[in-house]
């Protein structure tokens, strides 16, 4: 618990007793399911898997926000205060907020899932940092699954087998939908199985499957590109020939905008692919709430774009 | 469409909306930097956020027209408050700003956030329509800025009477009947409709930067408006042009920032170099001023004793007392004078090896400094002469380096009485 | 003054106030040429002029706010750096922003402020003087009021009070009846033959002559250079006057009548 | 207290604004429930950031009177090559390393703008326009040419979260304070020490640097104390609540302080005082509609400005109505008691009424048109003040009093009359219309030069008497 062991400033009580004297009358307490912080939806929807109906999972930057571009609220506070655990995405990718996480983490359990996978099996952006982006590489975010079931077994001893269950089940689903994608991307012939997005989240994807990433921004939504990267970005779309361009959900789509019409402006005329899941999942009715149900969109996205129709050579 | 050798398509584009943008700027900026409202442009940049909410929350949705418009009002609305707020309050026009820059900006906060917490879709991320995005630019953002940007600079044109006027001396204007606030009004629209136009493109703060930045560099080399407002919109469009070959030229460098980075190498370079505002100008101006005064009070002093010559603190004393500046000016003006071997050791032998500053040996005048100076007192009489009799020649024909007046008078009942 | 702080380098006491070659430019425009004057005694000394004749650029080269081209000028035989405590100021009142949150007494508390230096705040002896000061210059019944709801005159009496609780040897005013009312002029004029009475050096610009020639012990006649300096009915002759002024001045014989006038009567 | 579970505690208070969150009683009492909440979570936020607005506000103050005031929204931008060289450096954002660099920054900012003014002639607002977007891309371009190496928002490393700063504590005494609160509280207090003990000389300073200078304060160094001040109280303001913030938080309170009060020395005090209100209204209102405390205090920032404007005592625009109306007023109950004593007067005198009639035909003076509602009104205030009476069994007079008034103003307006056509030949019935405006107007001592110059014989152009002085 959080503030179990502060004080409470003398106002504060001051104010409280103002308050107990005014208070109306309140509905009775239920039995509470631990509630449980997860930072972005991805994470969310792997605390959700493995942690079933025990738990009550709640989501810090919801469907749709950009993790860089997050801003909190005060009732944010109030659904961080409330949570017995929190999980994270780590790897930096949740930004100053990282920081005070791992700060948190002396009062209330933190799990930063990706922070535990083997360092030789991330790809580094830099001597100490590495690309936060692991989920698409469903193998790979199968690795993250175990630090959420024990954390959870710490936190519900009572639910450890069920926590287990789940996981295990999860991982088993995982590994399937691992080989169904490598499969069904296989489709596109290998030339053509490029990937040209707004920003760099597609780097452990184009590793896991053979998947050629470019991203037209680095991992950073919000450092600034330079017309030498849209300029080089033109000539390689241009001179492969590749089909399709894509446009992420939380990403602006400008530079992708400008890509195309370069290309255009080259004789290539390119589409754009569709728009993919990257650093938030769907909203609710989007078809794509869970992290396997946008994978499997994201693919079926890519595939329709590059592999349907005949290239210029 | 045929492209020049080496040059992309997208360099093109970028450079055609960029030099637009940053040639408007120029000129429409001179006159916010004229009327002390330099940053009046931030406030707007900064107030957008706002109306980007509010047209996303009234429409629901986020095409950049929408957007656009919506940046334009709350822009306007924010410029037309820093008008209002300086008529109604006695806030300082510089708080002005600042109050509604602050205000407005978390309004726009306040606004996105509560979209955002509330996962209204498509809500998320609206502020990166802040962010900047140069490198990005396409064909009809490029027309919209090179459309936006040519109204704009013809605006300014056709206005420019009025435009000086009331930015140089409003309470004159408004006594002689110009609408003050109208004028007011419309180069405050201008500047908002620059900074939202050019807002995608370039990002808030290199737009405040190219309505700031060249304007200031243009006036450190002309008093004149006329010339400023070319002059800033050249500098603006250099810089667009130069800013965005760079990030052309290497990876990984930001086209917007690389853009305000070379507008501020031009101020560097008119600060410094200009020809009369210039800072190494007025120096040289300042220590020339100087330098020739006391050079010539020296040579005076030298010349009169005869024979033996003279000891350095004996001048000193003559010329500049005790005073610690005037001894300071002394000193540079005997170092010059020895450099040009105008002041020569008396006896070379007897004061061993020359010694520049050495208070030591005596000293005395070259032969041709002998003429210089005679000459200097010469015209120092005739001007004191001038002064005494004629004042308002002396005024105006009068400088510190002391021209001989029989070359300005041509009349003979100035030369100086032998 | 205070002999004792400033030993006479030799044998008599230096002047109080000395320009020694004094030239200013603005650019290569010389706008005080050659400036000889020297000021022994504690007298009411007025710097008259016509307009752009450099009078508010002599007393600020005094003050060093603006360069020497050449020459040197000193209070009590030093440079003005050392003694600037000694020397109350009271600046044109255009260069100050009246909106400023202060009332008139807290304006004058600052002329106490030199005094304290850092970190010493003004005590009951320094708001009695900013009182005494305050009352000296007629306003003690709106010293609570915000200084920019003061009429010029008024304001200008806040500033010479200002520099009166300075407790300074030497007083410089520039162009203290600028934009000020007939009442505040008298009363302001009062206070420096006040002051003059009191042993101090009171140096003002001025520009109207027919009030000089009134109130000025003596005065220096300034034009780019210096055209003439001495008692006041020595100097504001017709002649003189006729030399600067030439052609600017429609009320000549009528300034030669009070000069005349004034020359009988003392 | 009693220890009760924190997740139910919090679940039924949740639950509480969540029943009838339309009854005003319990949205007061939910959002005073949000104090003690959580060991005083958001009370922790509320005070980092009242701490954080008290330093600004008084730093600002002075800001604020010096015509700095952009200098919050410059360092803001300005900091970011401070802070990416000291990541590029070692630093860990959040960390000291960083910090330091991004005051550095603050003051290279400062510096620079100074600079450009002193030396070069260059307006402050120009000046510090051109100094920040310089940094500003200075830092864009070395973190877009060194993103591979860095890891770093430009947006995110200068903000800090509010909401979040309770999460982020040490224990000091068994009591976990936040890290934030406890760097405000500090560079507060040393505001404060330094603000008291230099107070005379900023002052000075602010008010008029060049007679400051000559008097011996050494102003360049006391302008060198305010601007660090800054640099270090935006810096710290940045770490705890982030950067928009503090830009409002420099000037808003300063800005409306100076509208309500006339001195620096309870301006600032009100500043502080002010800042500190918004802190703690603008976070309730945005944990009320669920959005960003900083944006909120910012747009409760703007509010409180907009109310000084209009409500401030003396300048406010309500203030500026009011003494408008008040005139008006004024003249309304004036008009009435003269047109009483006129009345009165031909009463007395016949003559005065033929000797005006026998000039120039009507005299609009005198003719007494129907009183309307607002002479209705004004007669019952005259008469509850006391200059008007309502004997028993007679109508309204005039009482002892309101006569004087009366006789005062008749005596403006005729002496003014007389005035007229003495000077300006005017036209006998022209007189009247401008002598009714001035009678309002003119002081005791003005009527009795006028008095001394034309009229020394007591009566008008017209014939009538002029009343004497009261």
């Amino acid at each position: 618990m959080f503030f179990e062991s502060s004080k409470t400033p003398v106002w504060a009580v001051v104010a409280t007793l103002v308050v107990a004297a005014l208070r109306p009358a309140r509905c009775p307490a239920e039995p509470a399911l631990p509630r449980v912080m997860a930072t972005t939806s991805v994470v969310a929807d792997l605390v959700r898997q493995v942690g079933g109906d025990r738990v009550v999972v709640e989501c810090l930057m919801g469907a749709g926000i950009d993790p860089h571009s997050y801003r909190a609220t005060p009732r944010d506070a109030d659904r961080l205060s409330r949570a017995r655990l929190v999980v994270a995405s780590g790897l930096h990718l949740e930004g100053k907020i990282a920081e005070l996480l791992s700060r948190l983490a002396r009062r209330t359990p933190v799990v930063a899932v990706a922070d535990r996978l083997p360092r030789e099996r991330l790809l580094p952006v830099s001597d100490e940092l590495f690309d936060p982006h692991v989920w698409f590489d469903a193998a790979l975010w199968s690795g993250c699954v175990p630090p959420v079931r024990d954390a959870l077994a710490a936190l519900d001893p009572g639910g450890a087998d069920a926590y287990r269950a789940h996981a295990d089940a999860y991982v088993r689903r995982l590994m399937t939908l691992d080989e169904r994608v490598r499969a069904r991307l296989a489709t596109i012939p290998e030339r053509r199985r490029v990937l040209v997005t707004a920003h760099d989240a597609f780097r452990y994807f184009g590793r896991a499957y053979a998947v050629e990433v470019v991203g037209v921004q680095g991992t950073n939504t919000e450092s600034e590109a330079g017309l030498a990267d849209i300029n080089r970005l033109v000539e390689l779309v241009a001179s492969r020939g590749i089909p399709a361009v894509f446009v992420e959900t939380s990403v602006s789509d400008r530079n992708v905008t400008a890509l195309r019409e370069g290309a255009r402006a080259r004789g290539h005329a390119v589409g754009i692919g569709g728009t993919l899941y990257s650093d938030s999942l769907g909203g609710p009715g989007s078809g794509a709430e869970t992290l396997e149900a946008a994978l499997e969109a994201n693919v079926e996205t890519i595939v329709r774009a590059l592999a349907g129709g005949d290239a210029p050579p | 469409m045929t492209l020049a050798a080496g040059v992309s398509y997208n360099t093109l584009v970028v450079v055609a909306g960029v030099a637009a943008v940053g040639f408007a700027a120029g000129v429409v900026g001179s006159f916010g930097v004229l009327r002390r409202r330099a940053l009046a442009g931030d406030a707007a940049a900064h107030a957008t956020l706002a109306g980007v909410a509010l047209a996303f929350l009234a429409t629901g949705r986020r095409d950049l027209p929408v957007l656009l418009g919506g940046a334009l009002v709350a822009a306007i609305a924010a410029l037309g408050a820093l008008v209002l707020v300086r008529r109604v309050a006695r806030t300082r026009d510089d708080a002005a700003t600042a109050i509604v820059l602050g205000v407005s900006f978390g309004l726009g906060i306040a606004l996105v956030s509560g979209i955002t917490a509330r996962g209204i879709p498509g809500g998320a991320g609206l502020e990166q329509f802040l962010l900047g995005h140069a490198a990005a630019l396409t064909a009809a953002d490029a027309l919209l800025l090179a459309g936006a940007s040519a109204v704009a600079v013809l605006v300014v044109v056709a206005g420019l009477k009025e435009a000086t006027l009331v930015s140089f001396d409003p309470a004159f204007a408004a006594a002689t009947g110009w609408p003050v606030t109208l004028v007011d009004y419309a180069l405050v629209t201008l500047v908002a409709v620059m900074v939202v136009v050019g807002l995608p493109a370039a990002g808030a703060v290199l737009v405040t930067a190219l309505v700031v930045i060249p304007p200031v560099a243009a006036r450190q080399w002309t008093d004149r408006v006329p010339t400023m407002l070319p002059l800033a919109g050249g500098f603006g469009l250099a810089s667009a042009v130069v800013g965005v070959a760079l990030s052309a030229a290497a990876p990984r460098l930001a086209t917007g920032p690389l853009v305000v980075l070379v507008a501020a190498a031009i101020f560097t370079a008119s600060f410094f170099f200009a020809p009369r505002r210039g800072w190494l100008a007025r120096r040289r101006e300042q220590r020339a001023v100087e330098g020739v005064w006391t050079r010539g009070r020296v040579l005076a002093a030298a010349a009169a004793p005869a024979g033996e010559g003279f000891l350095r603190h004996e001048i000193a004393a003559r010329v500049a007392g005790v005073d610690a500046a005037a001894r300071r000016r002394f000193d540079g003006a005997w170092l010059a004078l020895v450099r040009e071997g105008a002041l020569v050791p008396a006896r070379p032998a007897a004061t061993g090896p020359a010694d520049p500053a050495g208070a030591g040996g005596r000293w005395r005048l070259s032969t041709e400094a002998r003429g210089r100076a005679a000459d200097w007192s010469r015209r120092m009489r005739a001007w004191d002469e001038i002064v005494r009799t004629r004042p308002a020649d002396a005024r105006t024909s009068l400088t510190i380096d002391l021209p001989d007046p029989g070359t300005i008078f041509r009349d003979d009942a100035t030369r100086p009485p032998h | 003054m205070n002999p004792a702080a400033d030993p006479p380098r030799s044998g008599s006491p230096p002047p109080l106030l000395e320009f020694h070659d004094v030239t200013v430019a603005y650019g290569r425009r010389p706008v005080l040429w050659n400036i000889d004057l020297v000021i022994a005694a504690p007298c009411l000394f007025g710097v008259i002029g016509p307009n752009g004749a450099g009078k508010s650029t002599l007393v600020k080269a005094a003050l060093g706010l603006v360069p020497l081209a050449g020459g040197s000028i000193h209070f009590f035989g030093r440079p003005f750096a050392a003694v600037r405590r000694r020397v109350g100021y009271v600046p044109q009142r255009e260069s100050v922003d009246w909106d400023f949150p202060v009332t008139a007494t807290d304006v004058v508390l600052m002329g106490t402020y030199p005094r304290l230096g850092w970190f010493r705040r003004p005590g009951s002896r320094e708001r009695t003087l900013a009182r005494e000061c305050l009352a000296r210059v007629g306003l003690a019944d709106v010293a609570g009021r915000q200084i920019g709801r003061l009429s010029g005159g008024q304001q200008q009496r806040v500033f010479l009070a200002r520099a009166l609780a300075q407790e300074a040897d030497v007083y410089v005013l520039d162009e203290p009846m600028a934009g000020v009312d007939a009442r505040s002029q008298d009363l302001i004029f009062r206070v420096l033959a006040d002051l003059r009475a009191a042993g101090r050096l009171v140096v003002v610009v001025h520009h109207d002559l027919r009030s000089a020639a009134e109130w000025f012990d003596r005065v220096a006649l300034v034009d780019m250079r210096l055209v003439a300096t001495g008692p006041t009915a020595d100097v504001l002759t017709a002649e003189n006057l006729q030399r600067t002024y030439a052609g600017r001045l429609d009320v000549l014989d009528e300034l030669g009548r009070a000069v005349a006038g004034r020359g009988r009567t003392t | 207290m009693r220890r009760v579970p924190l997740t139910d505690r919090a679940v039924r208070s949740h639950r509480l604004s969540a029943v009838c969150p339309r009854h005003p009683g319990n949205q007061i009492v939910s959002l005073l429930t949000l104090l003690t909440e959580g060991g005083g979570m958001h009370a922790w936020a509320i005070a980092t950031a009242a701490v954080v607005a008290a330093g600004a506000s008084l730093v600002g103050s002075f800001l604020v009177v010096r015509r700095m005031s952009l200098l919050g929204d410059a360092i803001s931008h300005a900091v970011l090559p401070g802070i990416v060289l000291a990541v590029l450096a070692g630093g860990r954002p959040g960390g000291p390393l960083v910090l330091v660099g991004a005051v550095a920054a603050a003051l290279v900012t400062v510096w620079l703008t100074r600079v450009l003014r002193t030396a070069g002639g260059i307006a402050e607002d120009a000046g510090t326009g051109v100094a920040f977007t310089t940094l500003f891309a200075l830092g864009v371009v070395i973190v877009s040419a060194a993103a591979s190496r860095i890891d770093l928002d430009p947006a995110c490393v200068l903000h800090g979260v509010l909401e979040l700063v309770p999460f982020d504590t040490v224990p000091i005494g068994g009591v976990e304070v936040p890290r934030a609160f406890l760097t405000a509280a500090a560079v507060f207090v040393v505001l404060v020490a330094a603000a008291i003990a230099t107070w005379p000389l900023q002052v000075f300073t602010a008010f008029d640097a060049e007679a400051a200078a000559v008097a011996g304060v050494p102003a360049t160094a006391v302008t060198t104390g305010l601007l660090v001040a800054t640099a270090l109280a935006t810096v710290a303001g940045f770490e705890a609540v982030g950067a928009i913030l503090v830009v409002a938080l420099l000037v808003v309170p300063a800005a409306s302080a100076e509208l309500v009060t006339r001195r620096l020395c309870w301006m600032v005090p009100v500043a502080i005082l002010f800042g500190v209100a918004a802190a703690v209204v603008g976070y309730l209102a945005a944990w009320r509609w669920n959005t960003s405390a900083a944006g909120m205090i910012a747009v409760v920032l703007g509010a409180g400005y907009g109310a000084a404007v209009v409500l401030a005592p003396e300048d406010g625009l309500l203030a500026r109505l009011r003494s408008r109306g008040g005139f008006r007023w004024r003249v309304v109950c004036e008009d009435r008691l003269a047109t009483r004593w006129r009345q009165e007067e031909r009463l007395r005198e016949p003559s005065a009424e033929r000797a005006g009639a026998g000039g120039r035909g009507s005299l609009p003076a005198d003719a007494t048109p129907p009183p309307g509602l607002g002479d209705r009104v004004a007669d019952l205030w005259l008469l509850a003040t006391g200059r008007l009476e309502r004997p028993a069994g007679a109508g309204l007079r005039l009482s002892a009093r309101g006569r004087d008034e009366a006789a005062t103003v008749v005596r403006s307006h005729r002496l003014w009359e007389a005035w007229l056509g003495r000077h300006a030949d005017v036209p006998l019935d022209h007189l009247h219309p401008p002598a009714e405006w001035i009678e309002h107007h003119l002081g005791a001592d003005v009527r009795r030069r006028i008095e001394a110059e034309v009229a020394p014989e007591g009566s008008d152009p017209h014939g009538r008497t002029i009343p004497p002085e009261s």
